[in-house]
């Protein structure tokens, strides 16, 4: 138990603090390549801090579970970034198989938004719930081949030792699948956090929309917590494919966080980037993408099988 | 004596041969009876004259010379039918097969070893012949009475197969063996008048109705 | 052991009781319930005493059956498989006093009891013939509990499957029993040690006379065909107990009578890890194109025990490869497994009889909204369909962690394409994770929440206290079994030592303990209470309004607009799943430009069924019926039979 | 053995009979079916007496004799005979417009038959005792009196005489045996037992296997089996039963002496494989008979055929298989009285045995179907009933002397079997009943005469089959003594 009180306030820190600004980084890229100024950096923490304090509307047809869909929301991202490592601030939580709880943690939190937005009887809210648990069944196999590989790397088998200190060494022994699974995780980011190339998050035609159809009938601190949720889920997951991505610990831990809050907003700049040069993919090649990239992460494990 | 045997016993295999050829219920009748007062005079020739043996006679003459023919006579009456309809596999067939079931007969019975007093006398073999010829009559033919007269066959091949153990076969056992007979054929008649009554025809073509 | 034989004479006293034909069934239900309550406690009683007892309790009695005897024994393997079958037991007893109808209720606590009777004697039984005898007493009477309501001919339809392939699965066991019987001299298991003595062809053909014999009642994949139809017949509690403990049965069948057999080579491993892979592919896609939810639910019994399987033939297969850490882990996992599947599937199986008890129909799109008129049932399923995906705070993720970690350890610690096989099956079990949770969101979604869908739904009644108690111990114990995993492994370990001798050490040691797990459910919910006051203190001050779901400007939003059942997992068969299980729909596409009235029918009959099983019977039954013109009805031909058969016998005799 | 047994036997013997001239002499229809329990209650008091003693007992002239093999038959027949005669009384009574003479007459004859036949120790004797049952079981089969009995009556009768006059053939055979063998030639079982050693071997041989046709045309075995689907058909439940426990049993009895023969004159070996080769036919004949059934009582008859084809199995065998065989000789009795009362009543409640239009008996008759179904359970080998136990046993000989292919034979044709009756039964018990038919059965209901007596077997089976009591164990066992093969 290495970690000190002060390294487990720092990771809650980054995580309430830094995660709105992703978003706000996202969309300040975008403005940029669209030639208009956009939102402000700090646009989500207004948005979020607004929600808080406006009323509530819910509808009749609900039950409590509409209610439970967005306090689970913000629960399982707090809960799950203890489990990780964010830069060279190691885990707070780390035991032998403690993925399998991450990936189920996240399953929790898929499960509770499908039943929310079906609670609402709407064809929309029922549209999207359908979508994300399918796709996201599709996802889950890539994840577990991304951490196998992982796991194979470094032996251990609890996140924090997976993408510690022996990262970079790995990176010389099997850069090629480290490569396919930086890939594949990014593309599972994507996924999950409704980016551009899966799903479109300020669409207004509910037909295409994914995690935000789900989200409609949601108002005040609800939607709130739900949109702090979902941009701590994206950190998470970023702070995952930064971690691979920027292996390197110079020994100095502020240098190190510097270095990782700028791998985030690098990240972010990417997806910005991604996002408005590429437009949604249609509805049915989404499960064709998606597995063909767990058969890629398949693959990259066959390469260090070998 | 013995001569005498033989001849008696080929005059049953000619019987035989007549009743597979003949097509005259009546006359098909009157052989079996014939042939059956020619058994009844076996013990009499094969063991002498002793009070066991004269009884079995008489009793054999009475049932397989009258009373059973009787029997089949009075059936036929009532049901005023003369000829036997082709049977299953014609007449000739019927021949053929019935030759070659002797031939049998006899060429089974040679390899059974025989005790030195029997193993001249023809009882065996005639005894099998009779039995197969009745056999074949149950199998070919298609009017009831014709069944019940091969089922009589049948039971004559076996009685000249009893010839030879008659002091093994106690009185009361062969009286046992004649009387199932004669209720068993009793029995048939009734029913063959129950057959006639209802089907108003005594061949058993129509008595298929009970398969699978 | 006196208090199993307590418990035998109780329910026994109370099948009798119940026969009888009292003049209310208000006395049935009480004898035949309260009985049923009083006996399963006492054997809970006795499973305990046999966990926590280090020696094995034998209890022998000469009986006349030629080479049978009346000897039981409890040791830790019977005792852990006592705990699911009278805790079950109690809760179905509970659960049936009021959800037995009146007039049918006379015989069934007979039958109820006789089953509970029978499924404790096989599981204790220690001698092949009495094993049999309690067999197929155990099919006989869950076969009359099938039919509780002969009057559907459907329902007759699933026993009359159901007493088949039982009675098929039964035949492979005699084979079994008698092979063995025949190399050590009796049927007392005490002498089956004889076995492990078996060379390797015939030790494999008794192995797979095993699978057969105990795959077709645990509803392993190919013989799985009887177990989505006999299931739905079947009153819930009574579903519940065969879904959750007498598929279990057989799979301690096959484990007992593995731990005789030799040591298994390689490939028993992989068959029945192969057989468990597919079983659970199948069971779970298949229940995710149901209609009736008592159906989904058994599909899904045939992938949990798909799960199980996979795990029992890792173990096999690992243990055999000398990796003792991996094979310790799949064995907890699949034992562990096992006994969360028989809480959490008999929680749903009573979840949905209460549901079809309020609303009238089992059928998905009649259901709907029914969470606000029965919130306790809502709650007590919702609690349930958390188990059985495996999400985190409930019991259903310490089996699946445990079988993941074993198949990581394999995968990272095989070289060469060996690590191949153990990575792929994860693969596979992540898909099933999430298939899992597109069947349960169906469920919960399109049953519970959302808009009513039929006048019956509307007038929905919540269930009585006794059924609603029921539900609430066994989610209880579900939340319990996750919050404290230690308390799971511990009880499993006794049953796991005895199977696997040589990962005793395993068991007691740290090296596989799942206390983290605990520590994170009690994280998570700390974390969930804290979310739910933060939200409850930033609405406080604001006003909360109701008004009507927002329609994107339609006025007047009604029941079928909604997403139904169908729809929801149409896009998962597209998408994901093979065309051979694509289920039938009679669609009413419209043609021309004032189509008449249009409807769309539905059904998703098992393929393995369809396209094998009945067109292999039908054909057979053909040709049986061809080869009976032997019997031609003419008396001649009957006498040329008669007649041929003294000359070939004659020849026969003469050749000799 | 001092007079009183001689007395014993004697009575034994002529009750029956004298009763069965009784019925025919009495006018009153109504008055004659309480002659059958009248007869039956004492037969088998008597019949306990007679088997108390342990001992083989015979009388002076060796023909009448108890040995260990006719105690277990004499009971089960009367037994059989006794459930069978009470449920006659209630039968006859709701069909008094047919008139008993006969049927009553003929039943009784039919008894004294099957006793003389199990206690006869002369082949002769025991010959022309089972003549005298195939002729008074013909008026049993034509009771119905319709074209369909007739013809089964003909051809029961017809190919019950041949095979009756093959056996006769077979004893002749069996009698030349021994004068070849240059033994006092003599009919007694005791004699040939004791000379059969130098026996000549081909006339043995040929005798064996005229005596296997001539009898095993009784039991039913398999290419002979032909006229018992169309009899046990045709016939009413109550003969049904009484052909297929009693006939076959006292038949089988006839085979079994037979085996003692060839087993003295150390033919075993060959005798037992033509027993297993029958036995084997008779399963795989009733197996592919059994499928796709449309009449429940020919099933019935099908199913006789298969416990028939155990039975010669399980004597094949021998070891314990033997025991079971002979324990498969009581359960088959009394599964067989079940199934074929509760048939009975069925098939008179719907006035037909097509199992098209009887369907949905449980809510029409729910005690007969019932019963009709616990029976099916029963003779198909499920635990709580006896059957399973001696079915058991003998598989437990068949597998342990090895004979592992037979084993699975056997298990595979079993299996075919359950599949066949269970379709059928389960749409005859369980299926939807037919709309009012105009037919006069709508009035037929269960009462207690028709349906205690198949109830009480039932409960034997059920007793029998959870535990099996001492002195029927013992009466098995040495049963199954006097059948091993002595090396």
């Amino acid at each position: 138990m290495r970690i000190t009180i002060l390294q487990l306030f720092l990771h809650l820190l980054l995580l309430f603090g830094l995660s709105p600004l992703l978003s706000g980084v996202i969309g300040k890229t975008k403005a940029l390549f669209a030639g208009r100024v956009g939102p402000p950096f700090l646009q989500l923490y207004f948005d979020i801090w607004k929600l808080f304090g406006k009323g509530l509307v819910i509808s009749r047809t609900t039950t409590w579970i509409f209610r439970a869909g967005p306090v689970v929301g913000l629960a399982v991202p707090v809960l799950a970034a203890l489990l990780i490592p964010f830069g060279p601030v190691g885990a707070p939580i780390s035991f032998s198989g403690d993925l399998i709880f991450f990936v189920y943690l996240f399953g929790l939190s898929r499960f509770f938004t499908a039943c929310a937005a079906l609670d609402t009887g709407s064809s929309f809210e029922g549209m999207g719930a359908v979508r994300e648990v399918t796709f996201s069944c599709l996802a889950e196999p890539t994840v577990f081949f991304v951490f196998i590989v992982l796991a194979r790397l470094s032996g251990s088998f609890s996140l924090d030792a997976m993408f510690g200190p022996t990262l970079a060494a790995s990176w010389h022994t099997a850069a090629p699948s480290l490569l396919l699974i930086l890939v594949c995780l990014f593309i599972v980011t994507l996924v999950e956090n409704c980016r551009i190339p899966f799903d479109d998050p300020n669409t207004h035609l509910e037909l295409t929309m994914i995690h935000e159809v789900m989200v409609l009938d949601h108002s005040g601190p609800d939607l709130g917590m739900i949109l702090y949720g979902a941009a701590m889920k994206f950190l998470v997951l970023g702070a995952l494919v930064v971690r691979l991505f920027l292996p390197v610990t110079t020994g100095n831990i502020a240098l190190d966080i510097l270095l990782f809050i700028g791998g985030l907003l690098f990240m972010a700049v990417v997806i910005g980037v991604i996002e408005s040069v590429m437009a949604r993919l249609r509805l049915l090649r989404i499960p064709q993408l998606l597995v063909g990239v767990s058969l890629l992460s398949f693959f990259s494990l066959i390469l260090l099988l070998r | 004596m013995d001569t005498l045997l033989h001849l008696l016993l080929l005059l049953v295999i000619l019987l035989n041969f007549f009743l597979l050829g003949s097509s005259r219920l009546a006359s098909c009748i009157r052989t079996t009876a014939f042939q059956g007062g020619i058994l009844s005079l076996l013990p009499l020739l094969a063991h002498g004259f002793s009070g066991h043996t004269l009884f079995l006679a008489s009793v054999a003459f009475l049932l397989k010379g009258i009373a059973i023919p009787y029997l089949l006579f009075r059936a036929i009456r009532q049901v005023h039918i003369r000829r036997e309809v082709e049977p299953l596999i014609g007449y000739v067939p019927t021949l053929i097969l019935g030759t070659l079931a002797t031939a049998g007969a006899f060429i089974f019975s040679g390899r059974l070893p025989l005790i030195p007093e029997h193993s001249q006398s023809l009882f065996v073999p005639v005894g099998l012949a009779t039995l197969a010829t009745g056999f074949l009559m149950l199998i070919s033919r298609r009017k009831a009475i014709t069944q019940a007269l091969g089922y009589l066959i049948f039971e004559n091949g076996i009685f000249i197969f009893g010839m030879l153990l008659t002091e093994a076969m106690p009185l009361m056992v062969e009286s046992g063996v004649l009387l199932d007979l004669l209720v068993g054929v009793f029995v048939m008649t009734i029913l063959m008048h129950q057959i006639n009554r209802e089907f108003s025809t005594m061949n058993t073509d129509n008595l298929t109705s009970l398969k699978e | 052991m006196n208090f199993l034989f307590l418990s035998w004479l109780v329910l026994g006293l109370g099948a009798c009781a119940a026969a009888l034909p009292w003049r209310s069934s208000k006395i049935t239900a009480i004898l035949g319930g309260g009985s049923a309550v009083l006996g399963c406690l006492s054997g809970l009683i006795a499973a305990g005493q046999g966990l926590i007892a280090d020696t094995a309790a034998t209890f022998s009695l000469p009986w006349s059956m030629p080479g049978g005897s009346f000897s039981l024994r409890l040791d830790g393997l019977s005792a852990f498989f006592l705990l699911p079958l009278f805790i079950v037991g109690l809760v179905g007893a509970l659960y049936g006093t009021e959800y037995m109808r009146k007039e049918k209720a006379r015989l069934h606590w007979s039958w109820y009891n006789l089953l509970l009777v029978s499924m404790a004697m096989v599981v204790t039984a220690a001698n092949g013939l009495l094993f049999l005898f309690a067999w197929e007493c155990m099919s006989l009477t869950s076969f009359f509990l099938v039919i509780t309501e002969y009057d559907l001919p459907e329902v007759v339809a699933a026993g009359w499957t159901y007493l088949l392939a039982t009675h098929l699965g039964a035949a492979c066991l005699f084979a079994f029993f008698l092979t063995a019987g025949a190399f050590c001299g009796s049927l007392d298991f005490a002498s089956f040690h004889l076995l492990s003595t078996l060379t390797g062809p015939v030790a494999s053909v008794l192995f797979l006379l095993l699978v057969t014999g105990f795959g077709s009642k645990a509803g392993i994949f190919p013989f799985h065909v009887w177990l989505p139809d006999a299931h739905p017949a079947a009153p819930s509690h009574v579903s519940a107990l065969m879904s959750g403990v007498m598929v279990k049965t057989a799979i301690y069948g096959l484990l007992r009578m593995c731990s005789f057999l030799p040591a298994s080579p390689a490939w028993w491993g992989g068959l029945l890890m192969t057989i468990g892979i597919t079983g659970a592919l199948f069971g779970i896609a298949m229940a995710a194109m149901q209609r009736d939810v008592k159906r989904s639910l058994a599909y899904s019994t045939v992938e949990n025990i798909g799960i199980i399987l996979l795990a029992l033939g890792f173990w096999m297969h690992s243990r055999a490869a000398g990796q003792h850490v991996v094979a310790a882990l799949a064995l907890a996992g699949g034992l562990i497994h096992l006994l969360n599947h028989a809480l959490f599937k008999s929680l749903l199986f009573l979840g949905a009889g209460s549901l079809m008890h309020g609303s009238g129909s089992r059928d998905l799109g009649r259901m709907g909204g029914l969470m606000r008129r029965m919130p306790v049932t809502g709650l007590m399923i919702v609690c349930g369909g958390m188990a059985i995906c495996a999400l985190p705070p409930f019991n259903g993720l310490v089996g699946e962690w445990f079988i993941y970690r074993a198949l990581l350890e394999s995968g990272a610690a095989l070289s060469g394409l060996g690590g191949f096989f153990p990575v792929m099956l994860i693969g596979f079990l992540a898909l099933v994770g999430g298939l899992a949770l597109i069947v349960m969101t169906r469920i919960i979604g399109i049953a519970l929440l959302g808009v009513p869908r039929s006048p019956a739904a509307a007038q929905a009644h919540e269930a009585g206290w006794p059924m609603r108690s029921a539900m609430i111990a066994l989610a209880l114990l579900c939340l319990a079994g996750g919050l404290m995993p230690i308390q799971l492994l511990r009880v499993t370990g006794r049953a796991a030592v005895l199977l696997d001798p040589d990962s005793a050490h395993l068991f007691a040691g740290q090296v596989i303990t799942p206390w983290w797990l605990g520590i994170m459910a009690f994280l998570l919910i700390g974390a969930l209470l804290a979310a739910f006051s933060f939200n409850r203190w930033r609405q406080g001050r604001a006003t909360v309004a109701a008004a009507s779901t927002w329609g994107c400007g339609f006025a007047f939003p009604s029941s079928r607009m909604s997403y139904s059942a169908e729809s929801y997992s149409e896009l998962a068969q597209s998408g994901i799943l093979c065309s051979c299980l694509t289920p039938e729909s009679k669609d009413g596409r419209t043609i021309g430009f004032f189509p008449l009235r249009r409807s769309f029918v539905f059904n998703a009959p098992d393929p393995v069924l369809e396209k094998f099983f009945k067109p292999l019977f039908q054909r057979l039954a053909g040709y049986c019926r061809r080869c009976c013109r032997l019997q031609s009805g003419n008396l001649h031909i009957y006498m040329l039979y008669v007649f041929s058969a003294t000359v070939l016998l004659l020849f026969w005799v003469g050749l000799r | 053995m001092n007079n009183m047994e001689n007395n014993l036997l004697a009575l034994l013997l002529l009750l029956p009979f004298c009763g069965s001239v009784l019925a025919f002499s009495m006018p009153s229809d109504r008055l004659r079916p309480l002659l059958l329990p009248l007869c039956a209650t004492p037969h088998l008091a008597l019949t306990f007496l007679v088997i108390q003693s342990g001992r083989p007992l015979t009388t002076a002239n060796g023909w009448i004799g108890v040995d260990p093999l006719s105690r277990l038959i004499l009971p089960v027949i009367s037994l059989l005979f006794l459930g069978c005669s009470f449920y006659a009384v209630g039968y006859l009574r709701c069909r008094i417009a047919w008139g008993n003479r006969t049927f009553v007459g003929c039943l009784l004859l039919f008894l004294s038959a099957m006793t003389l036949a199990t206690i006869s120790r002369h082949l002769g004797l025991l010959w022309v005792a089972v003549e005298t049952t195939t002729v008074a079981s013909a008026p049993l089969i034509y009771y119905n009196r319709n074209r369909l009995s007739m013809e089964a009556t003909w051809k029961y009768l017809l190919l019950g005489s041949v095979g009756i006059a093959l056996a006769m053939l077979g004893i002749l055979f069996i009698a030349y045996a021994g004068l070849a063998g240059g033994e006092h030639v003599s009919l007694q079982l005791d004699d040939i037992l004791h000379g059969a050693a130098n026996y000549s071997r081909p006339w043995l041989r040929a005798g064996f296997v005229f005596l296997l046709v001539g009898f095993g045309l009784k039991v039913g075995f398999a290419p002979l089996h032909t006229w018992k689907p169309d009899a046990y058909g045709e016939a009413p439940g109550l003969v049904g039963a009484l052909l297929a426990g009693g006939l076959t049993s006292v038949a089988f009895l006839a085979l079994l002496r037979t085996l003692q023969i060839m087993d003295a004159a150390s033919e075993a070996v060959m005798a037992r494989e033509a027993f297993l080769a029958m036995g084997l036919l008779s399963i795989a004949f009733a197996a592919v008979f059994v499928v796709r059934q449309p009449d429940f009582k020919r099933m019935l008859a099908y199913s006789s055929v298969e416990h028939m084809g155990i039975l010669a199995i399980g004597i094949s065998v021998g070891g314990i298989a033997t025991f079971g065989a002979m324990l498969h000789l009581i359960n088959n009795a009394l599964t067989k009285g079940v199934l074929f009362l509760a048939a009975a009543n069925i098939h008179r409640r719907f006035g037909s045995k097509k199992v098209a239009d009887a369907r949905g008996a449980i809510s029409l008759v729910p005690l007969s179907a019932t019963l009709f179904l616990l029976g099916f359970l029963a003779i198909t080998g499920s635990p709580p009933f006896a059957p399973f136990i001696s079915e058991f046993t003998i598989l437990q000989g068949v597998f342990s002397n090895g004979h592992f292919v037979t084993g699975g034979l056997f298990l595979f044709f079993l299996a075919v079997i359950f599949i066949g009756m269970g379709s059928t039964v389960l749409s005859v018990v369980f299926g939807t009943p037919p709309e009012k038919t105009g037919t006069g059965y709508e009035n037929y209901r269960d009462t207690f005469a028709t349906t205690a007596v198949p109830l009480i077997m039932l409960l034997l089976i059920f007793v029998l089959g959870v535990y099996l009591p001492d002195p029927v164990r013992h009466i098995c066992a040495d049963a199954a003594a006097l059948l091993e093969v002595r090396p």
